[in-house]
């Protein structure tokens, strides 16, 4: 039966729960559910001590989840919304990214940072951005953003294991998406991107929700003769440059698409490293889709306008190709 | 003595009020009370038009908690400045927002105080001194403590009024503002609407403190723990906080205990909150106490009733002008971002 | 007679507080003359009310910064490392890059955040990071990073007069640089690159201390037979393609460094605008010069090993002109 | 009743201490004394090398301060964790760091506590519990709570102690820290060396508020101010502070006056005081107090100088061994950003 993101990410968290009595979920309502739901009756399932609500903290909780990882737990926090992710960024960047290399190697911060990014229906400037390229900056960090729910389950588990500090981005208008739960015994590798579609005129390159995006287009452009390869990147830090580099020596052309504004986007690091690396294989410059400069806009029309969509990726891969 | 003058802004069309505390009379209070029924009906608009999907966004009311906003602004000038945050549709109407500029934002349209481009979220009217709202708790606070030292600084005599959540106060960014409003000594009000929740969890569970009033203590700044649904005792002790920050003596921080009668959010279904519960949080609304309170000073039903019938049909016009107007151009998103034309070419 | 980086900042920063009473600076030991001594006076020529020391609340600084912007004052603050700008991104990002926006253009934030960045001396990973890139993802945020004195002199006047929130970023390798001061009427237009080398080989795009690096690459290169141009972008958002387009359509070739880690870096958007927009003119892929990925370490032998220096320059020059 | 064990990690080569707060005897204190004293020429060492150029960075001194870290970590647990500050090579050595570790790290060598990585400002011996420094102030503080959250959902029995300075108090994290670790009753014993200044800044400038510890009260977390230069005082407040801790009944705030008696840090040539507040300042000297109490006490100057001697051998030749290390390999600078070579293979 088919389910949603929320409930298949609800599933991992779960099944890790059950499965390492190390790892503990801390953050605002997340008892309740947290915003989103997606925590619900883990605290009932698991116990009140391993599920903490914590006051609006974002500083002190990312903080204390950094070092309760320094003594042994797995904590998975969740920050609501990434736009807050702005007050966690010390401890992100200055603190957890570092242990590691700053102790010499004694010391880890085996923790997952969920937390929740994108536009939709009017969330307006302050909870809707898309902030994670900031985060593919940050050495030591690991930046993972699942395209749909089957993809979220994998990541998500590997993310848990993993023995760093994860960013784990889940995009709002996934949450309703649904799939049917298949079991498998093997999880993702964190760091392996995966062709989503298989084509040969152009690549189109894409994560979060943005990957469903580029599939549509895709089929739209197949429609106009234009075949399309789509790889869904799944982790943004570290980049699986080899994915994308057999893909683009193939098709020759590349689209990086991301909702996020292009200006210091994922797509400029992608596309300088394409335009570096596969100089001499590039029939085209690598375009980019993204949102245009401008804060989100409140106003339903206005979201509308702004945000990239299949029809941008089309235009951008027609131009390409033409 | 009631001071009333008319119009602020262009937009405005309410009348503002000014009460000396001592002198208040029943009359005063109906004005106030029709202001809690303006505020309380506009919600229910916002509320109404949510249910039916016209509303963009996760609109948060404050119903039950208008006495806070009503008792406080009927003291401001329109050169006081306020800021709010996620829940401050009443506190812009209280602060002199044109109803149907207010409404139109959060519906998105273009004729909104923001052009639709903030919601009800980010509402500001500078105009009438309403300086915004942030949607990021505890955001506004710093915000308003540098409005507050612009006007030490610029010695225009002005005050700056902060509302805030209980849930605020476990944001480090709370305590650093009270820690810099008094050591400046800003003026600067501080008023906590302490409705027992953050999102939903109780305060229980956010902390250990009683009364967010005790936050000031440490920095000897001035501050009571008041009931907030009672209009007159908001009323009175706002007039004196704020003579108190006026006078030049610094911050204050009025703790106003309220009820959040409606959930988190249009659509919260409150789960987390007992039948019981509700049932004595609605003994408690602002406006009911008011009116009881009115008519044990002799004002009759019919006066009330007229009040309320005049408010309802006001409202209902402005609310129908504001659906009426029209949405931004969607071309037009870009504009705005920078001052000049020049930069955002560059972006 | 020429002077420091600092006293040649300091001196923009009288010039404005006397020209305008609008103008305050805080921030931490700024009535001290801050961590670096570039406010060292200021608090005695204009008063103590206009030059405020703040307790160390980062974030609740830029608020209350951007609140006094709101109403009247042109707030100078200074964040003391740009490293605890994590602290301040909350207001900077959600509240004063968006206000112009948010409230459909009523209110603006007319206000400069002077920070220092860089590595040197063995300051180690925490106060040596170069976080620039992050705001050049955020529209309504202008970024301004100075090459040199009398760059910073005229740059810092025109970031206090621009009207909106401006990020001026002060390299601490450049504070002890010398320059002769010259009084010039016209001031720099914020968004507007430089020429600060003539050259047809090769364009070199650097800002700040990066920039008296590419300088510097460009004199061995010259010794070697190539012919470098180097840009300072002194505005790194918005950027000048303008110039940047009109170099490399001479010299048909570009390398853009910085001393921020590449992954993510301005450096990567530069390149993507380039080998996008300028792509038949490119003969050779866009190069970047940056830090690898990893923290800066404290041991100078390891800092020195890590930072790009003018040999990086060279060499990827060497390699393109081949 | 002293407990002394030897060794407690591969590197460490003094002695361990666990004083019985009612039975501390003058020879206990003796012993403490040579801490104090080890510090104290530790951080001589660190700044004439820093003077010579040798040290890399800005190295903080806590001269004039080590009896804080010694009378706190003197009833620490091999178990029990320390996280500290920007200030804290004292903490580190009181703590059980090896002596030449920690100079080699604040030499940056690849023989150092962390190869030469971190440096003064960001020490880690995780096998003696010393978790870390961080140079953003008051990032320690969430981090030491959640080590005592960790402690707690493990049922480990360890406590988590943290060093700030009372600059740290400006930030907004230590008060979120104080409302989470008094709300999930953490095993946290927060430290706070109040030397009356951050940076350049007295404390007059940063906040009105007297007492570090009045932070404590609203969220009713016990706390106590004390006299942080006198060793018998912090060691015994220390005690009754960690009982309290040990036993599970939440953190509590030891806030410990004291004062610096060198720069901000080496270099800094402290215009900003006095020659009279630093003349007084001197009188102030925890070793010179211990002293004269011990002398008082019937030891003897030879004894004390006995004592002095050896300790100055140790670190001398302790110190010599770091400077005699080498330096890291250039080409191992990317080593261990991650613990997987594959995902810094694809960054
Ligand atoms: C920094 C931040 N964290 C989390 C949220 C999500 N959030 C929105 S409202 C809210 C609860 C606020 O509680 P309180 O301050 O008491 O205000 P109330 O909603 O009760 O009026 C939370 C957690 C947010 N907006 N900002
Ligand atoms: C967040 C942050 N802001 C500013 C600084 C720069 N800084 C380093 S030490 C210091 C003063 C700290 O004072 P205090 O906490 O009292 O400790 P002390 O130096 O007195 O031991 C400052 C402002 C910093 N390291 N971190
Ligand atoms: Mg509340
Ligand atoms: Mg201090």
């Amino acid at each position: 039966m088919a389910q949603t993101f929320i409930e298949i990410l609800r599933r991992a968290l779960d099944e890790e729960m059950a499965r390492d009595a190390a790892v503990y979920l801390l953050g605002e309502d997340v008892a309740e559910g947290g915003a989103f739901g997606v925590t619900k009756g883990l605290a009932a399932k698991h116990g009140a001590t391993r599920v903490k609500n914590t006051p609006i903290s974002e500083a002190a909780i990312t903080g204390m989840a950094t070092g309760a990882a320094l003594c042994g737990l797995k904590p998975i926090l969740e920050i609501m919304f990434i736009d807050f992710a702005t007050l966690a960024l010390d401890c992100l960047v200055n603190q957890a990214a570092k242990y590691r290399y700053m102790s010499g190697g004694q010391l880890a911060v085996p923790m997952v940072v969920r937390t929740q990014s994108g536009a939709a229906g009017g969330a307006a400037a302050q909870h809707s951005q898309s902030l994670e390229s900031w985060f593919i900056h940050v050495p030591g960090l690991v930046v993972v953003a699942p395209s749909s729910p089957m993809e979220a389950y994998g990541l998500l588990k590997s993310a848990i294991r993993l023995g760093d500090p994860v960013l784990f981005i889940e995009h709002k208008r996934l949450y309703a998406m649904k799939e049917d739960f298949v079991d498998s015994a093997e999880l993702p590798t964190i760091g392996k991107a995966r062709v989503a579609r298989e084509g040969s005129d152009v690549t189109i390159i894409a994560y979060s929700a943005m990957v469903r995006t580029a599939l549509e287009a895709a089929e739209t452009l197949a429609g106009r003769g234009i075949s399309a390869e789509v790889i869904d990147l799944r982790t943004l830090l570290p980049l699986d440059m080899a994915t994308i580099s057999a893909s683009v020596s193939k098709t020759h052309r590349a689209i990086v698409a991301h909702e996020a504004v292009m200006s210091g986007g994922v797509g400029a690091e992608i596309a300088a490293r394409i335009a570096d690396e596969l100089f001499d294989e590039l029939d085209a410059p690598v375009k980019r889709v993204g949102c245009p400069f401008v804060p989100i806009p409140f106003a339903p029309e206005l979201e509308k306008a702004l945000l990239p969509n299949a029809l941008s990726i089309v235009q951008a891969a027609q131009e390409l190709v033409r | 003595m009631i001071k009333t003058s008319g119009a602020l802004t262009p937009r405005s069309h309410f009348y503002w009020i000014t009460l000396v505390q001592s002198s208040a009379k029943p009359a005063d209070w109906k004005t106030l009370l029709a202001q809690l029924w303006r505020i309380r009906l506009f919600e229910g608009h916002v509320q109404r038009l949510a249910a039916g999907g016209e509303v963009p966004g996760f609109p948060h009311l404050s119903t039950g908690q208008e006495a806070v906003a009503v008792g406080v602004c009927a003291h401001l000038t329109q050169n006081d400045v306020v800021f709010t945050g996620h829940r401050g549709h009443g506190h812009s109407l209280a602060k002199g927002c044109n109803l149907t500029a207010t409404m139109a934002e959060i519906l998105g349209r273009d004729t909104g105080l923001c052009r639709g481009r903030g919601g009800s979220m980010h509402l500001v009217d500078a105009g009438c001194g309403m300086l915004g709202a942030t949607g990021v708790v505890a955001g506004n606070l710093p915000l308003a403590a540098g409005a507050a030292w612009a006007a030490q600084a610029r010695q225009t005599g002005a005050i700056s009024v902060v509302f805030f959540g209980d849930g605020a106060t476990g944001a480090g960014v709370f305590h650093e503002t009270l820690n810099l409003a008094g050591l400046w000594k800003l003026p600067l009000l501080l008023v906590c609407e302490n409705n027992g929740y953050a999102e939903f969890t109780s305060r229980a569970e956010h902390s250990d403190v009683a009364k967010v009033s005790a936050f000031a203590a440490p920095y000897s700044i001035p501050s009571a723990t008041i009931d907030g649904n009672d209009l007159i005792a908001v009323h009175q002790s706002a007039a004196s906080a704020i003579e108190h920050v006026r006078r030049g003596d610094g911050p204050y921080l009025l703790e106003c205990m309220t009820v959040r009668l409606a959930g988190h959010y249009v659509g919260d279904q409150q789960q987390y909150r007992s039948k019981e519960e509700l049932a004595e949080a609605l003994k408690k609304c602002p406006i009911e106490r008011l009116k009881s309170y009115l008519l044990s000073q002799g004002v009759t039903d019919d006066e009330l009733m007229a009040i309320a019938d005049q408010i309802k049909q006001e409202v209902q016009r402005d609310v129908d002008a504001a659906r009426a107007a029209a949405a931004p151009d969607p071309a037009s998103f870009a504009e705005g971002v920078y001052a000049s034309p020049l930069l955002a070419a560059g972006c």
